[in-house]
């Protein structure tokens, strides 16, 4: 009887909302074509030197992972040579709402550099502005956030660079000819989704790529468990599938775990992003040929020494500038306040045991 | 007056007969309707490799099964045994990749789930707290512990003993060893539930706790079996995680506790205690890993997993409703009597 | 016989334990935490960082607010933090349909509303324990919420609204946001303490049988509060998107555990029947100040996981260890009164 | 045989519930071979006794000596193993184990390897079961069981721990007179090979039949113990009651008014059947029975608080909806459950808002409550019942028995019922209240509510009823007017039997 009643209020609650709304229109999508806050403005001094005593916060997207470890200490060893404080914190969820509080926290203390690996492009960008407006310089690094909401990426790899490697291992080891698939991390992950569009469209350009297929992106959300079933279930729908490519460093230790305890050990290729430290065994017993990574350790020490030069006035962010990194060396702004690392180094039986991360 | 000889009515035991076949018997369908479809949209879900692959999925979920049934049984619930799992699998790889013996570092796996579990039935049964807040609680706070001791280490495959490895990958006849480890469990706490007295301990405490108290059932002690069985098996669901997975970090068996709470409920066991099966729950957790392994090979996408997992719940419980309710008006029918 | 005993051994006790009932225990605890973490973390006590606090204990405040009401008559609802996961979710595919945001709000808080009432159905229709259903529409809505939306995000919302739900009064530093969450707590609270109904929340809970028997429709209550609780996780749902300008399936994603945590330690027994509003809402204040405290202190993250399952066992040990040790304190006395 | 050693004694037991003083120097021996019949009004403090022999309660003072040694029963494991074996008045089984298990849960027969042997287990139920001239399936589930049927179960487990001490109370409220025949039996029996019996009851003809010696209780103490033949049935009413009978019952000559209540043909969940009666303004109409047959039933249906499948309800003339006690409420229909914990009282809250509860919407002020309004109005009606209790906000849980149902009294006469319905309004209160509440219904149905009342106790029954209407198995087996209403022929129409069947 009642539910009758709460049915039909509903209906008729439902009803009159539609109604109205049809009659006086309101906001709809692409009413509003925001500008928010771009560049850091001011001009760049590139013969200023490094500022001393600056605080570092690095904020990865969830602490507990050896990734981001390798990268904090890439960082921290920056922070201690231009005699800066360090800290390394972060929610052990990979969740955007958690990272907002984390930066809420980091810009309340006025910490100079934040160097952060966003899981959301967008979620975080109210708190980078506090940040920012605050006199913090934000510095993304591994996964950006929109272009206006930080000062510089910096990012692993030229997204093409990964994408064009990525493919041409592939195709040399299932001679160019055959159905592939892609264990991704998650579905809005920024480098993932860039990497994958690069290799959609090269596939389909590129005539040396002609019999290959691509048949599947799965996504094992950079979860061990996750990424092994993905790969399991990869394997059976596709009994033709010649190889994996899994660009992101859980997804493709799983999967090599997977194929080589399976009987596809072997025939199925499997190549992506992984650590030599975690790929070696595999390396090893034949499971893999060949896959490549940057250097996690460099990719935080690059973050800390841009987030320092914009913090020294030696970069703004603009196209063109160039700074010195250390050892590292000489690194040029490129459009959108990108800095890039350099190209994947490749892993294979000859090279991988010159590594340790 | 003459007494007439009892005559037996078929009625009793074949109604109750037929409900606990019945639920069997659903949960059986429907994983014969699933095999079969996804069988016959790609023959190689029903390979070798493909089962064995569903084999090894299922092990660790019916391991923690079987626990979590004796707890809810009880009327209880043990909601932190993805974070005993976790903890467990993380202290045995770390003690395998320290060196110590294999045999040491699954003992110390067990122990840790041991003193999980007891730890869950000490606040349940001596600090009077509703087993949902409780093992709510040590939800995170074993899940805390596990931050702690691993930070942001992580134990790899290269790490740890060949040997171990090989076992957690390895078959027996085409059957995963780890399988045969749950299923040799699963029989052993059926025939504990089954023909023991102190299972049977537990049906009762389930049933009618006033009861229970008058009949002198111990319950603290069947509570803290219970619940420290439940722990026990998710140290051990850890080691074979780390045996199965190789790679073993802080977020191991995160989020896992729903899956087993609704394997058991899918199962046919009952929330509030007193009724129900390993056997039940066991199939249900079966079911579970098919719909999970099935999906992707229907190519349906793995977004509907969760959905359809939820939907189940929802039929699951609500088909035991209407049984029950049947079972009780036709058991209601039939009195005893005295001629 | 008698009807009171002769003067119980332990007037002082009684007297102590109506005193300190666990919310004016936790409310109390709150204030001192706020003090002591004001003087000595620093950063802590500074107006902007109120604000934050305050704009991050939002979504579970709301929750917990028609949560305390569920509890308090005796079940729970697990789903809420889903339900805010599907209705974001929904309400992003709205948006990508073109419907005004205008239209989208009351649409989503209605969705949030038809949400909870397939759980009243199930729980108050059926007859079904609320715990297994909700942990079935836990699945279910955030289920649904991938189906909608699949991994992807919507972002493009307007900046007035999204602005709005960071933005202050004014020049005041006050958040806007404090305006509808200290409304909806007062309705709360209100219906909870003032009214009719909120006697019948507590009947309910304490014993549904004896409320029946008083002519309360438990059934009909117990699947409004449900209603009320979609509602709420609605809006909670339209808040969580503006606020962090993204509609995603995982919005909210582990919520509910908070939202059970802050309502159990603010005082209201799982059993129903006990409980008030506002210690549910000074757990809410500890707990996000807890946790911003131990952030601004460099503490770890590990350390706030801990601290939270703690607590919660705390919450409910710790009065169950206070009866016990006075129930063993009078039968003490009780026994060397009779052996005199 | 009373001077040997008795084989347990209990002596000067108190025990208190918080404010309540439940035993207040309370003593029994019990021999070996011997029945001892505990009688006493409802409230007298047997069940407390019983549940300290048990091992449920301890006693906050006095002794408890097995074979003359002091023992400390501190669970009922403890009771067990010492011996004692109790039946008890409210069946406790568990619903979703067998019948067979049901006994012997804890000691089931174990084969080879400990494992349970289904197979004997069933055999040795079966084989109890005709000892007690039962048909009872062993392996059917005991959910669904009849409360006969529950009792018996709980009869046959009792027996089967060939205990020393065999404890029953009120074992028969819910049987007819064939089961209680067999039982008896099979208990002269245990006596013969030894077994001390303490049995309690409400029917003198039983306590007669079974017992050699007889205790009374009142208001929690000993009051005298004799042999069975030393004393008249009359006298120890006389005792247990402790005072006139005519101070119990003020009941004077009704003057029935118009039709109130009109039930016609009601049938409701498989538990009453085709029931059709009237009640008029200013009387009292006791609806008697066994346990069992259907009486609750009936009123809970009247009210609407369990729906009914069949019939016609009518008050004043209007009828009332199915399954909606808010419809009688407005008609002016008040319930006093049977179980005052469990349907009557929020244990938990304050006396205020127990006795406000139906009353909270017309206190409130444009739809808000203040404290004020409950609490005058709660202070005027426990005062007009002259409850006694600490303050307004006490839990309710911690008032006596009899101030409890005050409270609930108190609660539905604060509606200013025209109707009102007492289900067992006596049960589990002391002598002084219980004349109270007598007093209460009397003075009600002379000011003209109607009242029907449920009860079990036959005294209350005989000494309130202007017309009695007697139940069995669901259906009413026939109507007694105040006159002709006598104990044997309230027993007769309750169990069927013929007068020489007895």
């Amino acid at each position: 009887m009642s539910r009758k009643r709460l049915l039909s209020i509903t209906a008729s609650l439902l009803a009159g909302v539609l109604i109205a709304a049809s009659a006086c229109g309101g906001t709809t999508r692409g009413d509003d074509e925001g500008d928010g806050p771009t560049g850091t403005g001011g001009t760049a001094n590139p013969d200023a030197e490094y500022r001393t005593g600056l605080s570092f916060a690095m904020l990865p997207k969830q602490v507990n992972n050896p990734y981001f470890e390798a990268s904090s200490t890439g960082a921290e060893t920056v922070a201690a040579e231009l005699g800066g404080e360090y800290e390394f914190t972060g929610p052990s969820d990979a969740s955007a709402s958690s990272q907002v509080s984390y930066i809420d926290t980091l810009s309340q203390q006025a910490t100079d550099v934040i160097l952060l690996s966003a899981n959301d492009p967008n979620a975080l960008c109210s708190s980078l502005d506090q940040a920012r407006s605050g006199g913090s310089v934000v510095v993304t690094f591994d996964s950006d956030v929109d272009p206006a909401c930080r000062d510089l990426f910096v990012s692993q790899v030229d997204s093409a660079e990964v994408g064009l490697a990525l493919l041409e291992m592939t195709a040399e080891q299932i001679d160019g000819t055959g159905e592939i698939a892609v264990l991704s991390a998650t579905a809005n992950a920024t480098n993932q989704n860039a990497w994958i569009d690069v290799m959609r469209a090269e596939l389909e350009s590129n005539p040396s790529y002609a019999d290959m297929e691509l048949v599947e992106v799965v996504y094992g959300d950079d979860e061990d468990e996750k990424s092994f079933s993905e790969t399991q279930g990869l394997l059976q729908a596709h009994p033709d599938l010649r190889a994996i490519v899994s660009p992101t460093t859980v997804g493709i230790a799983a999967a090599a775990r997977y194929l080589s305890g399976s009987e596809y050990q072997g025939q199925v290729a499997l190549t992506g992003l992984g650590t030599p430290n975690q790929m070696r065994e595999f390396v090893k017993d034949g499971t893999v040929t060949e896959f490549a990574l940057w250097d996690p350790t460099a990719l935080g020490e690059l973050a800390a020494y841009t987030g320092a030069a914009a913090a020294s006035g030696i970069i703004t962010g603009a196209e063109g500038e160039v700074f010195t990194a250390g050892d590292l060396g000489e690194y040029t702004v490129g459009a959108d306040g990108v800095v890039t690392l350099g190209p994947p180094t490749r892993f294979n039986a000859e090279n991988i045991d010159d590594f340790d991360f | 007056m003459t007494i007439p000889a009892p005559t037996r009515t078929p009625t009793g035991s074949t109604v109750l007969d037929l409900v606990l076949r019945f639920r069997a018997l659903g949960l059986l369908l429907a994983l014969a309707v699933l095999v079969g479809a996804t069988a016959s949209v790609n023959a190689r879900f029903l390979s070798g490799q493909s089962v064995r692959d569903l084999l090894f999925a299922a092990a660790v979920t019916v391991l923690l099964a079987c626990g979590m049934t004796t707890v809810v049984l009880t009327r209880g619930i043990d909601l932190s045994v993805g974070s005993t799992l976790g903890l467990a699998a993380y202290l045995t790889a770390d003690a395998m990749s320290g060196g110590v013996p294999v045999p040491l570092a699954v003992l110390i796996g067990l122990l840790v789930g041991l003193a999980c579990g007891a730890a869950n039935g000490a606040i349940v049964h001596f600090g009077k707290v509703p087993p949902l807040v409780a093992t709510l609680g040590t939800l995170y706070v074993f899940r805390g512990i596990v931050y702690f001791t691993a930070g942001g280490s992580r134990v790899n495959a290269s790490d740890l003993p060949g040997g171990f490895l090989d076992f957690g990958n390895g078959t027996l006849l085409g059957v995963p060893y780890l399988f045969l480890i749950a299923a040799a469990v699963l029989a052993v706490v059926a025939l504990f539930l089954r023909d023991y007295r102190s299972g049977r301990d537990l049906y009762a405490l389930g049933s009618n706790p006033e009861a229970a108290a008058l009949a002198g059932i111990p319950a603290g002690r069947r509570l803290m079996t219970a619940y420290a069985l439940s722990g026990t098996l998710a140290g051990l669901g850890g080691v074979l995680y780390a045996a199965r997975f190789g790679t073993v970090d802080a977020s191991a068996g995160y989020g896992m506790e729903l899956d087993i709470v609704a394997a058991v409920v899918v199962g046919g066991v009952a929330i509030f205690g007193g009724s129900g099966t390993v056997l039940g729950a066991a199939l249900g957790a079966l079911l579970l890993t098919v719909i999970d392994n099935a999906l992707p090979v229907l190519s349906i996408p793995p977004f509907w997993q969760q959905a359809i997992v939820g939907a189940l719940i929802l039929a699951a419980i609500a088909l035991d409703r209407l049984v029950a309710l049947r079972a009780a008006r036709a058991l209601r029918k039939k009195g005893s009597h005295v001629g | 016989m008698s009807d009171r005993a002769p003067a119980d051994a332990a007037p002082l006790w009684s007297a102590l334990r109506r005193f300190a009932s666990w919310d004016a225990v936790i409310i109390a605890a709150t204030a001192l935490f706020l003090v002591v973490a004001a003087s000595t973390v620093e950063h802590f006590g500074t107006a902007r960082n109120a604000g934050h606090i305050i704009v991050d204990l939002a979504p579970v405040l709301l929750l917990a607010l028609v949560m305390t009401l569920i509890v308090a008559t005796g079940e729970i609802d697990l789903s809420v933090a889903s339900t805010v996961g599907l209705t974001g979710a929904a309400m992003g595919w709205m948006w990508n349909h073109g419907i005004a945001l205008e239209t989208i709000m009351p649409l989503t808080v209605l969705l949030g509303a038809l949400l909870g009432a397939v759980n009243g159905l199930f729980i108050t229709g059926f007859g079904l324990p609320s715990l297994a259903v909700t942990i079935g529409t836990l699945a279910l809505y955030r289920g649904l919420a991938y189906v909608v939306l699949g991994d992807t995000a919507v972002a493009d919302w307007p900046r007035d609204f999204t602005g709005w739900t960071l933005g202050t009064i004014g020049d005041t530093g006050v958040p806007n946001i404090v305006v509808p969450l200290i409304a909806l707590a007062l309705v709360v609270g209100l219906v909870l303490h003032c009214t009719p109904i909120g006697r019948a929340v507590y009947a309910a809970g304490a014993n549904p049988v004896a409320a029946a028997y008083s002519g309360i429709a438990v059934g009909r209550l117990k699947c409004w509060l449900y209603v009320a609780s979609g509602a709420m996780a609605g809006l909670v749902g339209v808040f969580w998107t503006l606020r962090y300008s993204s509609a995603r399936a995982d919005n909210a994603y582990g919520l509910e555990l908070t939202v059970v945590a802050v309502v159990l330690l603010g005082g209201v027994s799982i059993f129903g029947g006990k409980g008030r509003l506002p210690g549910v809402l000074a757990a809410v204040v500890l707990l996000t100040a807890l946790q911003n405290a131990l952030r601004l202190a460099h503490v770890s993250t590990e350390t706030l996981t801990v601290v939270t399952g703690a607590l919660l066992i705390a919450a409910v040990l710790a009065p169950n260890l206070l009866t016990a040790a006075g129930d063993a304190l009078r039968s003490r006395r009780r026994r060397a009164a009779a052996s005199l | 045989m009373s001077e040997a050693v008795p084989v347990v004694a209990l002596r000067d037991v108190e025990k208190s519930f918080g404010a309540v003083r439940a035993l207040r120097g309370a003593g029994l021996e019990l021999h070996a071979g011997e029945a001892h019949a505990l009688v006493g009004e409802n409230g007298a403090g047997k069940s407390t006794l019983i549940k300290i022999l048990a091992g449920l309660y301890r006693p906050d003072a006095g002794a408890i000596e097995i074979d003359g040694e002091p023992v400390d029963l501190h669970d009922p494991s403890a009771a067990i193993a010492a011996g004692i074996a109790v039946i008890y008045q409210e069946p406790a089984l568990f619903g979703d184990l067998t019948v067979a298990e049901n006994l012997f849960i804890g000691r089931q027969p174990r084969g080879r390897l400990g494992r349970i042997d289904r197979a004997a287990m069933d055999r040795d139920a079966t084989a109890l079961f005709e000892r007690l001239g039962v048909l009872l399936e062993p392996d059917r589930p005991a959910k669904g069981l009849s409360i006969a049927d529950q009792q018996l179960v709980e009869i046959a487990k009792a027996i089967s721990l060939d205990a020393r001490v065999l404890v029953m109370d009120e074992p028969t409220a819910a049987l007819t007179s064939r089961e209680v025949e067999r039982l008896f039996d099979v208990v002269r029996a245990l006596r013969a090979k030894g077994t001390a019996i303490l049995f309690i009851s409400h029917r003198f003809d039983e306590v007669e039949a079974l017992c050699q010696r007889v205790t009374v209780m009142r208001d929690g103490a000993h009051v005298s113990t004799d042999p069975m033949g030393e004393v008249t049935v009359d006298e120890l009413i006389r005792r247990m009651v402790g005072r006139e009978l005519a101070a119990m019952f003020p009941r004077g000559e009704a003057a029935p008014g118009e039709v109130v209540l009109d039930v016609e043909g009601l049938a409701s969940a498989e538990r009453c059947r085709d029931v059709s009666f009237q009640v008029r303004a200013g009387e009292i109409v006791a609806l008697a029975g066994l346990v069992g047959a259907g009486r609750s039933e009936v009123v809970q249906a009247v009210f609407g608080v369990a729906p009914r499948e069949a019939g016609r309800v009518r008050v004043l003339g209007r009828d009332l909806p199915s399954g909606n006690p808010r419809a009688a409420m407005r008609a002016g229909v008040a319930l006093v459950p049977e179980d005052r914990r469990q349907q009557g009282l929020l244990l938990d809250l304050s006396v205020m808002r127990n006795a406000t509860l139906v009353r909270r919407g017309r206190l409130a002020r444009f739809g808000f409550l203040t404290g004020a309004a409950e609490q005058r109005e709660a202070a005027e009606w426990t005062g007009r019942l002259q409850a006694k209790y600490g303050r307004l906000t006490d839990p309710v849980a911690t008032l006596s028995g009899g101030n409890q149902q005050k409270i609930v009294l108190a609660k539905w006469l604060a509606t200013g019922p025209r109707l009102l319905i007492v289900d067992e309004p006596t049960r589990g209160i002391d002598v002084a209240t219980k004349a109270e509440v007598h007093r209460l219904l009397s003075d009600l149905a002379a000011d003209g509510v109607a009242v029907l009342m449920v009860s079990s106790e036959l005294l209350e029954v005989l000494g309130m009823a202007d017309r009695t209407l007697v139940m069995r198995e669901g259906r009413l087996a026939g109507e007694l007017p105040r006159a002709d209403a006598t104990e044997e022929a309230v027993m007769r129409l309750a169990t069927g039997q013929t007068a020489e069947a007895r």
